[in-house]
């Protein structure tokens, strides 16, 4: 049986991963791509504990999550290509339209 | 009988009232009708009060309450007593005879109605100062009279140097005021009202204590005595505040004579003659106000030896007869400081009136040393003003011989310490104006004429309204002295010294223990000293005209600080006025209010400007930037959770 | 064993919502005139709140509860959404983005609201938070041609996610750590297994705060709002200044103070620097904006902080002066868009602070319903806005935080030089050039009513404070 | 609690004081902005209508009692205790006067000189009126604080549109200026609401006693708002811009009333509710009051704009003013309160003046005038009064205030009242300057042929003259007011009786 903590290792790596990634990377839809990353961390997290306290709570949390990570994306994307299609560019940096 | 000496102040503000109001439309040109009745009617009502006050009444009610808060309560009323009559008959009697007198003077002055309606203001206030039966109806009527100086100096007010004359009087006269208004704080504040009766009362059980005055033990009387002799420094023209009658000649005439000579400025002495119980309880005191009333004598008349202008140096010869008058109340002697009051009222307003004729026969000219020869066309003027200046000089039998006679003895035979000094200085100083008295006389009068042509043949003699007034003064200067004959010479005349008597239960008689002997060595070489003043002017004026001009020359330096009356009036302008004016330019508006408050004002602001544009440029529009704000936000918070 | 049907009743308004959300989909295909949905999205929306008023009770096995707390946020919802499509109809089609989704879209994003109002349980709470979160980023890049919107759009999503993902994580630990995701239990739990300085049940803590500040665009986590309130349309930026801002302090009351109601002390020094910062934030970079709907942004923000200080103090009197301001503020903040939104034609943009110059010479009105929307989120009385302050503050100094006060009280005097500048504009410059006004019968109503609730709260306000101090004590 | 008196009158004379004003702000919307006529003629009746009523105040009060007359209470917002609670007592009835009596005279004053929106000029005096009247007579402590802050909206808009050409900046300078100051007292308020157990009503918080620590800070939390509305020394800068600034109606009501609401302050919060700290700190208020007197008098020597000069010298009026007040003894205090209605009036017909003439030569520079005595003499003489009624000449309303002020400063602290009588030589300085400069010398061409005072503007000053006079000659009338008031005031600051105080003023000093 592996130990519960080795879980929760393995889900804040994979949570630190998705955000290092969602700070660094310079192009829209791999950041996109980090944000899921840290939802499905999450979820490891939470179905291990769920697992873990032998308790149902964990696991449909974890469905809502992947449906709604699902619609996200369906308007994320949306988004980015009305974006695209305005501006030719997916470059986090050429985003800076609005400031101060 | 109570309510008729109301009537007296009542009836020249009456008719200012009626002046200012209805003079520019109505009246115009007989404005003058108003301000001679209602002053007739006041000098009437003062000769009743006379009367009555020789029969021995003794008059002190109240009119209303003026003010009432808390513990302090004061009103309006009038207390008439010896020394009250005596100065209302001066005053209404000369503001009567100017009040003629400027009739003629003012005749087509544009502003006619506006002369006359100040000058019955003048004469209201001078009543309300004198008739006061409390020390703030007194300061009312103080300022009062202030006021009416200022209005009346500053007359032609379209000529700046009249302007200034006026504000400058205003101004130095509050710095005497000043000094008043404290002395009647710790007056309240030590005897719990400012009603005479009650503070001179009890002023005996204060005599010896003492009070903590801005840090200083000081002895409460002589403190509270100073204090108001500020006030009279101030009003009376006395060093150092002298510096505004000189430029007060600005006025007109019939306004000098009126209040530079006979009542205004008369107000101080009367103030330290009225408060004499508190003055004459402090050493201290008495000494200051002799040796101030001495120096501002000399002082005067050194100046007045110099002058050419023919106003300035009878304006000088008042601040000279008038530190004569604290003298002798510094001495002890009120009742002669009071007497060579109304003796120096009638013959100074002549003086100044025969002034404003020879002015306005020479139109307006005022330098004596183009005037000359002018007996030849202006006689009555002449005689009445050569009376005068006999009169001033102490020649003998005159008004002025027998009060300047009496302050003189007083000063030799009084008890007080600094008597001898005082009293050498004011022989010197009875010399110094009989020689300049005569100086002006033998000027303006004798010699040739010095004038232009056409002001030669313009010259001719003031009409009646002028010159009879001129002639009832010159009674006055003539047998106004004769109420006063010392004891001396009135056993072997058979007439005693009225004056005396009558001011004894007012202001008491100081004890003086010369012998009869020394009295007559005194007035005879008092006498001399005038005669010889009069000849060396002879002398010098009429015998040896070059005279003059070559010790001018020898004593240059002394010459030209006297002519420039020892330079007061710069030497104020630059340690008063300059400095104050600078401070409120550069320190004031410079420093404090631009530098240091603005500053702080709109710097705050800016600040938080600058601070919002700098953090507003931490919005980059960057996503990166944001998420790594948020980021280093979310550790923020989890170390300050961690450290707690 | 027998399909027991959950008591419906206190869900019966988001029923309504739902009905009338698919309805409005269905209708825009039928009804050409776009208006028309609008007519009948507000007469669901009555609906919605006549039905509230029934609906007390809790179902779902206590992961959804219908209290006074949640009606009163409920009742801050709907009239939110109903002003925003008073001011929209006009507004869609001058920037000709009239498209019948609009309002369902609005519906969803306001049902979203409602669910987190009375979510008791984290899980409902997350999906009221996604459904109105997902709806917004849309409505927020509804401009389709302008670039502004788009990128307001991706801005505010993908921070929005990145947030969600932070709340998840928290959530995660919260669950491994007591086993239920209910905040009553939670709140047992804590209680009985003395948690108070556990690690884990910090830094979840330290998660919830950091999500439920990023709803509230409190600083540090602000950064998104400025842009997605400038570059979304007007309406919605109305509608997002005031929707998501309420559900986000509803959830924020409802998790800290029945979940981590006995560890307040430690929550509440993490909000107190969040307060201070936002409202410093807030206030100072509101002086030096140029566009107006930025400056509002960042005076919703200030307003955030001012709110934070109700939470903080903890106390029921704490949290119904913020539910109080938090009314005050829609009536505010959404008449103060509805004056921008007047502005818009098809040639003036009207976002431009310099654009306000001599208002008052051209439409007097106009400049005067601004005057009074300035002076009020200012704080100056007989405006209702000085009662909301005014009660915020007494309830912190109550609670102890004088010192708070002070500060918050000195950055509400900062706050008047940038509200002054428009009304000094408006009224002391002349104008620049003669402006028309846009101006709509429901924008005019949307006007009416704002207006008239500032004014009448802030003269008579005992009833509004009456009703909040009853929904702060149904906790 | 203390109980009050019913009210005299048995109609709510306060509340239709305060709300005439506003029934006419909201009738002169409906009238259309062309109307001009109708728009001035309304809001004169209602300035008029509003001064009459208030002289009801005048004739029926009793001048026998402290306790608070013509007293109205409703429940406003009972869960916090909070009251729409009005009453006058001796200190406060003669500032309504004041208040409705200078609105009559702006609305005269602002009959030609207003030329755009009009409209909304006469709504904002009309607003104003009812803010100040409404600050006079709150006995509840957020009503005070909402009236206080309610004025700063329409004298915001008064400066900042109708103003002179750097209107914008003194506007702004005025509002954040009084606002920093008042939003620190909201928090005192609150503080001491709850201290007293939750309640606003100024008489009950008057028979509390608070820890010396909690008044000392409570002080300085009121004196920020007050003090800045004084203006005292410190805090005075936003005046002189404020003032030039302001139209000649606004400048007048600013100079009129609103600075009288700081020194009203002190006299109705801080010293009666924070007796021990007012004590403490009375030393420190007398030498800042010295400071604006001989500050504020030493700065008018060197301006020159008119209404600069003016502004300045209101700051060393209200100089002493503050000295009265901290002087904590009878004569201080009331010739304080008295000052403040001189001041009113005085400086309220100086800026009446000054508007009369602007209007004419639309300059307020100085050096433009000249002889002016001699082109426009009654108007000369109106200001010569008004000048000397500056100066405190005795026989003006002045001198009574300044006496007084002067007598009770010098019993509270020698050096006090020594040096700011040394203000009234200063003050004589700048305003006979003043008026050498514009009214003697020789005429400038500017002002060479100007048409003397017209009938309207001499009813705006006659008003002025009859009270200077009145109150010079006689001004029992107005200090019977204030005699109990005043009385129950020093007894609550001082602790002792308030006689006992003075007696041991003089034994002290008699040492």
């Amino acid at each position: 049986m592996v130990p519960l903590n080795w879980y929760l290792i393995l889900s804040a790596a994979v949570f630190m991963i998705g955000m290092f990634g969602f700070l660094t990377r310079k192009n829209v839809i791999i950041m996109f791509m980090s944000v899921e990353l840290m939802l499905n961390a999450v979820n490891i997290s939470l179905v291990s504990f769920s697992h873990y306290l032998q308790d149902m709570r964990g696991h449909i949390l974890v469905f809502f999550i992947i449906t709604v990570a699902a619609a996200e994306a369906a308007i994320g994307l949306a988004i980015i290509l009305a974006l695209f299609r305005n501006k030719q560019t997916a470059h986090v940096d050429e985003m800076n339209e609005m400031k101060g | 009988m109570m309510t008729s000496y109301a009537l007296i102040p009542l009836l020249p503000l009456a008719a200012f009232v009626i002046n200012i109001l209805l003079g520019r439309k109505l009246l115009k040109e007989n404005a003058h009708w108003v301000s001679i009745a209602a002053v007739a009617g006041s000098w009437v009502v003062a000769v009743m009060a006379l009367f009555d006050v020789l029969s021995g009444a003794k008059i002190n009610y109240d009119v209303y309450t003026w003010m009432l808060s808390g513990g302090f309560k004061v009103s309006v009323g009038f207390l008439i007593d010896q020394l009250t009559v005596v100065m209302l008959i001066v005053v209404t009697t000369c503001s009567m005879l100017i009040h003629i007198y400027s009739v003629g003077y003012m005749h087509g002055d544009p502003g006619y109605y506006r002369f006359f309606s100040y000058l019955s203001l003048f004469t209201f206030s001078m009543l309300m100062l004198v008739m006061a039966n409390n020390f703030l109806q007194l300061y009312f009527g103080w300022e009062g009279v202030g006021l009416c100086s200022y209005f009346l100096i500053g007359y032609y007010f379209d000529k700046k140097s009249a302007s200034d004359a006026g504000k400058k009087a205003f101004i130095v006269n509050r710095f005497g005021d000043f000094g008043f208004g404290i002395g009647i704080f710790i007056i309240f504040l030590t005897f719990g009202n400012v009603y005479y009766e009650p503070v001179f009362s009890q002023a005996g059980n204060f005599a010896n204590a003492s009070i903590n005055f801005l840090g200083f033990d000081v002895h409460l009387m002589t403190l509270i005595a100073l204090l108001l002799f500020c006030g009279s420094v101030g009003k009376s023209a006395q060093m150092p505040l002298h510096v505004w009658l000189p430029d007060a000649m600005e006025g007109p005439t019939p306004v000098s004579a009126l209040i530079h000579a006979a009542t205004m400025v008369t107000a101080g002495v009367f103030l330290v003659a009225r408060c004499s119980p508190i003055f004459s309880l402090s050493e201290t005191a008495l000494m200051v106000v002799a040796l101030t009333g001495a120096i501002t004598s000399l002082f005067a008349a050194t100046i007045g030896l110099v002058q050419n202008d023919l106003k300035r140096i009878i304006a000088y010869s008042t601040v000279s007869q008038l530190g004569y008058m604290f003298l002798a109340c510094g001495v002890g002697a009120y009742t002669a400081g009071v007497f060579h009051l109304y003796t120096h009222a009638f013959f100074k307003a002549l003086l100044f009136l025969c002034a404003g004729s020879v002015m306005h026969a020479m139109g307006g000219e005022l330098n004596i040393q183009k005037m000359g020869n002018l007996k030849k066309y202006m006689p009555v003027t002449y005689i009445t003003m050569l009376i005068a200046s006999f009169s001033i000089s102490g020649f003998p039998f005159l008004a002025g011989f027998f009060s300047k006679d009496e302050i003189l003895w007083m000063a030799y035979s009084g008890g007080s310490p600094v008597g001898k000094f005082v009293w050498a200085i004011g022989t010197l100083v009875a010399f110094l104006t009989a020689f300049y008295s005569f100086r002006l006389i033998f000027l303006t009068f004798h010699g040739s004429f010095r004038g232009t042509h056409d002001q030669e043949h313009h010259l001719h003699e003031s009409p009646k309204s002028m010159t009879v007034p001129l002639m009832l003064l010159c009674v006055g200067a003539v047998a106004a002295g004769w109420v006063g004959i010392p004891a001396l010479i009135g056993e072997q005349i058979g007439v005693h010294n009225y004056i005396a008597e009558f001011m004894k239960p007012v202001l008491g008689h100081p004890e003086g223990h010369g012998t009869h002997g020394e009295e007559l060595g005194i007035m005879i070489f008092s006498t001399l000293v005038g005669l010889s003043g009069i000849g060396l002017a002879y002398f010098m004026y009429i015998l040896r005209p070059e005279l003059p001009g070559r010790i001018a020359q020898q004593f240059s330096a002394v010459h030209r600080v006297l002519f420039n009356k020892y330079y007061v009036d710069e030497f104020y302008d630059f340690i008063i006025i300059r400095p104050t004016i600078w401070i409120a330019k550069n320190v004031l508006i410079g420093v404090t209010d631009a530098r240091i408050i603005e500053a702080i004002v709109n710097g705050v602001p800016n600040a938080i400007a600058a601070f919002s544009s700098g953090l507003r440029r931490v919005q980059t529009g960057l996503m990166q930037h944001y998420a790594t704000i948020m980021a280093t936000g979310i550790l923020l918070i989890v170390a300050m959770m961690l450290l707690r | 064993m027998p399909l027991i049907m959950p008591d419906l009743k206190p869900v019966m308004p988001e029923i309504v919502m739902t009905v009338i959300a698919i309805g409005m989909l269905l209708a825009e295909l039928v009804i050409k005139r776009k208006e028309t949905i609008g007519f009948l999205t507000i007469i669901g929306a009555g609906i919605a709140a006549f039905t509230l008023a029934g609906s007390m009770g809790t179902t779902f096995g206590g992961m959804y509860v219908s209290d006074g707390y949640s009606t009163f946020f409920k009742l801050i919802f709907l009239v939110n959404l109903i002003l925003t499509i008073l001011m929209s109809s006009r507004y869609l089609e001058t920037l000709k983005i009239n498209f019948g989704e609009y309002y369902s879209l609005i519906l969803f994003a306001t049902l979203g609201m409602m669910l987190m109002a009375s979510a008791a349980d984290i899980i409902v709470l997350y999906l009221g938070l996604e459904l109105m979160a997902l709806s917004t980023y849309i409505l927020a890049g509804f401009i389709r041609y302008d670039i502004k919107s788009n990128e307001a759009a991706m801005k505010y999503l993908l921070l929005g996610a990145f947030a969600s993902a932070i709340l998840l994580y928290g959530t995660s630990m919260i669950y491994g750590l007591t086993g239920t995701t209910n905040l009553r239990d939670i709140a047992v739990y804590i209680a009985k297994a003395e948690l108070a300085s556990n690690p884990v049940l910090m830094l979840s803590m330290i998660f919830f705060a950091v999500a439920f500040s990023f709803k509230i665009a409190a600083v540090p986590f602000h950064m998104w709002a400025p842009d997605a309130y400038e570059g979304a349309p007007t309406p919605i930026t109305a509608f997002m200044s005031v929707g998501p801002k309420a559900a986000g302090f509803a959830v924020l009351g409802r998790v800290f103070l029945t979940a981590f109601g006995s560890v307040r002390m430690d929550w509440a020094a993490i909000f107190i620097p969040i307060a201070i910062l936002t409202m410093a934030v807030g206030n100072i970079v509101a002086l030096s904006q140029t566009n107006i709907k930025r400056m509002l942004a960042y005076s919703s923000i200030a307003h955030a902080g001012y709110m934070l200080l109700g939470v903080i103090a903890g106390t029921p009197d704490g949290l119904a002066s913020m539910l109080n301001y938090m009314f005050i503020y829609a009536f505010m903040n959404i008449g103060a868009f509805a004056i921008i939104i007047m502005l818009r034609t098809e040639t003036f943009k009207g976002e431009d602070i310099a654009d306000y110059q001599g208002l008052s010479k051209t439409h007097p009105m106009a400049a005067a319903l601004m005057l009074i929307f300035m002076f009020s989120l200012t704080g100056i009385p007989p405006m209702a806005g000085f009662m909301g302050k005014f009660y915020l503050f007494m309830s912190a100094i109550n609670a102890g935080y004088t010192w708070l006060v002070i500060v918050a009280v000195l950055f509400s005097a900062i706050s008047a030089y940038f509200y002054l500048r428009i009304v000094m504009l408006m009224y002391m410059k002349e104008p620049k050039e003669t402006v028309q006004l846009n101006s709509s019968p429901g924008v005019a109503l949307a006007l009416v009513v704002t207006v008239g609730a500032v004014l009448f709260i802030g003269i008579l306000p005992s009833k509004f404070l009456l009703f909040a101090r009853l929904a702060a004590s149904a906790f | 609690m203390e109980q009050t008196m019913n009210n005299a009158l048995g109609f709510p004379i306060l509340s239709m004081l305060i709300c005439w004003p506003l029934v006419g702000a909201a009738f002169l919307l409906f009238i259309s902005r062309t109307n001009e006529k109708a728009i001035k003629m309304v809001s004169l009746l209602i300035s008029v209508a509003t001064f009459l009523l208030s002289i009801l105040l005048f004739s029926h009060f009793d001048k026998s009692t402290h306790l608070m007359q013509f007293v109205e209470r409703y429940e406003w917002i009972p869960y916090l205790n909070m009251h729409y609670h009005l009453g006058l007592d001796g200190i406060s009835v003669l500032f309504v006067l004041l208040a409705t009596l200078v609105t009559v005279l702006s609305v005269l004053i602002s009959w030609e000189s207003v030329k755009m929106k009009t409209k909304e000029f006469f709504i904002c005096l009309l607003v104003l009126e009812s803010a100040m009247i409404g600050v006079f007579c709150s006995l509840d402590f957020m009503l005070f604080y909402l009236f206080w802050e309610a004025m700063l909206i329409p004298m915001y808009l008064l400066i900042g549109v109708w103003g002179g050409p750097n209107r914008v900046y003194a506007a702004v300078k005025f509002f954040l200026y009084t606002l920093v100051g008042s939003v620190l007292m909201l928090v005192g308020i609150i503080v001491l609401y709850f201290y007293a157990g939750r309640s606003f009503n100024i008489l009950e918080l008057m028979t509390k006693a608070y820890p010396y620590k909690m008044q000392l800070m409570l002080f300085w939390a009121f004196f920020a708002a007050f003090a800045v509305k004084v203006p005292m020394f410190p805090v005075h800068t936003w005046l002189p811009d404020a003032h030039t600034e302001a139209p000649t109606a606004g400048s007048v009501i600013l100079a009129a009333v609103l600075i009288k609401m700081g020194a009203y302050g002190f006299l109705r919060f801080s010293l009666p509710l924070l007796p021990d700290a007012s004590r403490e700190m009375a030393p420190v208020m007398l030498a800042l009051s010295v400071i604006a007197i001989i500050y504020g008098g030493i700065i008018c020597l060197a301006q020159t704009d008119l209404k600069r000069l003016i502004a300045y010298s209101s700051v060393s009026h209200m100089g002493f003013v503050t000295l009265g007040i901290f002087a904590l003894n009878t004569q201080g205090v009331e010739g304080g309160i008295l000052q403040m209605l001189n001041h009113g009036i005085v400086t309220g017909a100086l800026f009446l003046s000054v508007g009369i003439i602007y209007e004419r030569t639309h300059t307020r520079v100085i050096a433009d005038y000249g002889g002016v005595a001699s082109v426009m003499p009654i108007y000369a003489s109106l200001f010569i009064v008004f000048t000397f009624a500056s100066i405190g000449l005795p026989a003006t309303n002045g001198f009574v205030g300044e006496f007084l002020i002067l007598l009770g400063g010098f019993k509270a602290s020698q050096w006090a009242g020594v040096l700011s009588a040394s203000g009234i030589i200063i003050g004589a300085g700048y305003m006979l300057w003043l008026y050498q400069r514009v009214f003697f010398m020789e005429t400038s061409q500017k002002v060479a042929g100007l048409q003397d005072i017209t009938t309207r503007e001499l009813m705006t000053l006659l008003p002025m003259v009859i009270l200077i006079f009145w109150i010079g000659i006689y001004p029992n009338t107005y200090l019977s007011f204030m005699h109990p008031s005043v009385q129950h005031l020093l007894e609550r600051v001082n602790g002792g009786s308030a006689p006992a105080v003075a007696v041991n003023a003089i034994t002290q000093i008699l040492r």
